[in-house]
């Protein structure tokens, strides 16, 4: 059992960090900021949810494990929050243009 | 298990810090700030990691602690550049010649 | 190496990189930066003393651990003081240099620009 | 565990890098950034160094209200027309201040290399403070037990520091309400982010100021997490700072210092000394200073980043 848990533990931090390497790939390569945001996003939501999810039958109380789940949602929350305001002042600035 | 789970905090933390080219690059400073956002996830994950590879006290405290002010710097980092974000936001020079704007 | 004495030396080099910056830009904000960078690189050399300081059952010595905890704390307070001086500054004078020569106006008949 | 030693390597370089970062950005926002995200960096070596008492200080205020306050300022400073102004350093000079800069650098590497063996501890006194107190973080025991002292003038500082910020304020602005932080026009989605953020952090705050009795975490840590949330509040515009002159403001800005020198008073009259608790009481009456001195740090925090009162701001 304990085997089982540590493998899906591997496999999701893996995938969470392999968002982390696509979101910093596109907010390298991609050409301007609003496709960077698009990449962004990617790393925010999914890769920390993902290393989370995997950390999590390795928590040892389930206190431990509830804090790592709001870790989670404060950054999908200041992610979506910021994202919008972020994206909402490109907009503006092309609108001008 | 350990040595997986560091590697994992190594790769990302690798990964952000290459990420923080755009700190540098910017140009324009809606880049700075998503890079620094990427930063603060990416070193809360590899924070998370390591604390639980080397057993420290405390660590989700320092986690929570970490995402509530990642999202405080977040909110700064767009109020300071409240009245200027839309005059420097613009495409970088070199890359700017295959897309699409309308 | 163990991770305290390389945490040390990084507390230096930064101690060396902020001095570098305080001494060099002219811009008084970041010369409040760099000072920041110099208080932080002393914390760490002090935070290494506390790792060092292992002994009676804990991992480290509490007591310089406590204070470099006080220390960020003051630090902030006097860089608040220094951001509200630098801010009456520019609207006494309006320019902000530590500069005096800058500090004069033509109106102002060549005295400094302190009056109120 | 061979590769913990590649991380911390890893760790070092980046924040050397981003601290010069941090010397060599051409403008203010840049740098700051790059200060806030070395903040953040430096916790995780904090965490390294068994100190995340230490590593929720330096993230709270060393990266993130520092850097508020300098963004702050920046901003104020644009708006208000004041140029930075100066002229760049000379070529010599700048050699002269890279040698002076290397060989202070160089003289804190030899004493951190050649540190006295075995090394100076005060871990045994702490221990000894500990079981005294009877909480379970030694950190929190010796702030206000054993070098309560410091602690308590620390508070004074906060408030003297204050004071010294409000006393630039300009003719006539004196008792009126900081000019505004916040700097953006209310905004849908922020005002949706700091109703949910705020409680939610808030909630956070006080946890970590509970469990310092006896985990990492504690007054300063929490008091400083409440802070950032009010900012946010402050940034949001759904509150304002309020008028300086504010009877609770006053009462709160003083609560924590007042409160501790107090319970020192206590000790002189009942016990064996300033400062000296009780037995079997310590814990009890250390948790009711904590909770003035969370108050204090809570309410002095953003208001030394609102700055001195302003002609027209004030209800």
């Amino acid at each position: 059992m304990s085997f089982a848990l540590d493998v899906f533990s591997l496999a999701a931090i893996g995938a969470g960090a392999f968002f982390f390497f696509a979101g910093m790939v596109g907010l390298l390569r991609f050409p301007d900021s609003l496709t960077r945001l698009h990449a962004l996003t990617k790393a925010d939501n999914l890769g920390l949810g993902l290393v989370v999810l995997g950390l999590l039958p390795q928590a040892g109380s389930l206190l431990a494990a509830l804090k790592l789940i709001i870790v989670w949602v404060l950054v999908l929350l200041s992610g979506a929050a910021t994202s919008q305001m972020i994206g909402r002042a490109l907009r503006k600035g092309e609108d001008r243009k | 298990m350990n040595d997986l789970l560091l590697a994992a905090a190594g790769f990302i933390l690798m990964t952000v810090a290459v990420g923080f080219a755009r700190v540098l690059r910017g140009p324009a400073d809606v880049d700075r700030m998503m890079a620094a956002q990427l930063f603060a996830t990416g070193g809360i994950a590899a924070l998370l990691l390591v604390a639980h590879a080397t057993t420290v006290p405390g660590v989700e405290d320092v986690a929570l602690g970490l995402a509530l002010l990642g999202a405080f710097a977040s909110v700064a980092f767009v109020n300071g550049r409240a009245d200027s974000t839309t005059e420097s936001a613009e495409p970088e020079a070199e890359s700017s010649q295959g897309e699409d704007r309308t | 190496m163990t991770p305290a004495v390389l945490a040390g030396l990084v507390g230096a080099a930064v101690v060396g990189l902020g001095l570098y910056g305080l001494i060099v830009d002219p811009q008084p904000l970041r010369k409040l930066l760099a000072f920041n960078l110099i208080g932080s690189g002393v914390f760490l050399v002090f935070g290494i003393v506390a790792r060092r300081g292992a002994a009676a059952g804990f991992e480290f010595d509490p007591v310089p651990q406590a204070m470099v905890i006080t220390g960020i704390v003051v630090a902030f307070a006097a860089s608040a003081l220094a951001v509200a001086l630098i801010l009456r500054l520019s609207e006494t004078s309006g320019g902000v240099s530590l500069d005096p020569a800058v500090w004069t106006k033509p109106d102002d008949k060549g005295e400094k620009g302190d009056g109120q | 565990m061979n590769l913990l030693p590649i991380i911390d390597v890893g760790l070092a370089l980046l924040v050397l890098g981003i601290a010069t970062w941090t010397i060599a950005a051409r403008e203010v926002f840049g740098a700051v950034v790059g200060y806030v995200v070395y903040g953040l960096l430096l916790s995780l070596v904090w965490v390294r160094l068994y100190a995340p008492d230490v590593a929720l200080t330096e993230a709270a205020v060393g990266g993130g209200v520092t850097g508020v306050l300098l963004l702050t300022a920046g901003a104020r400073l644009r708006s208000g027309g004041g140029k930075e102004a100066g002229e760049a350093t000379g070529l010599p000079l700048r050699v002269v201040a890279a040698v002076l800069s290397l060989l202070v650098a160089l003289g804190l590497a030899a004493v951190v290399l050649f540190l006295p063996e075995p090394p100076a501890t005060l871990a045994p006194e702490a221990r000894a403070g500990l079981a005294a107190t009877g909480l379970g973080n030694p950190i929190t025991a010796v702030l206000i037990s054993y070098r309560s002292f410091d602690t308590m003038l620390e508070k004074i500082v906060l408030v003297l520091a204050l004071t010294g910020v409000w006393s630039v304020a300009a003719d006539g602005a004196w008792g009126r309400a900081p000019a505004p932080i916040g700097r953006m026009a209310p905004d849908g989605a922020l005002t949706l982010l700091t109703q949910t953020l705020a409680p939610l952090g808030i909630v956070v705050g006080l946890h970590i100021f509970w469990v310092g009795a006896d985990a990492p975490g504690g007054a300063f840590q929490g008091g400083a997490l409440l802070a950032a949330m009010w900012m946010i509040v402050m940034m949001a515009r759904l509150a304002e700072a309020p008028r300086i002159d504010a009877r609770w403001l006053r009462l709160a800005l003083i609560a924590g210092p007042a409160v501790f020198f107090l319970a020192g008073l206590a000790g002189v009259a009942w016990g064996d000394g300033f400062f000296s608790y009780p037995p079997g009481f310590a814990k009890p009456i250390i948790l009711f200073i904590e909770a003035f001195m969370l108050l204090t740090i809570a309410v002095t925090l953003p208001m030394l980043v609102a700055g001195p009162p302003s002609k027209g701001a004030g209800r």
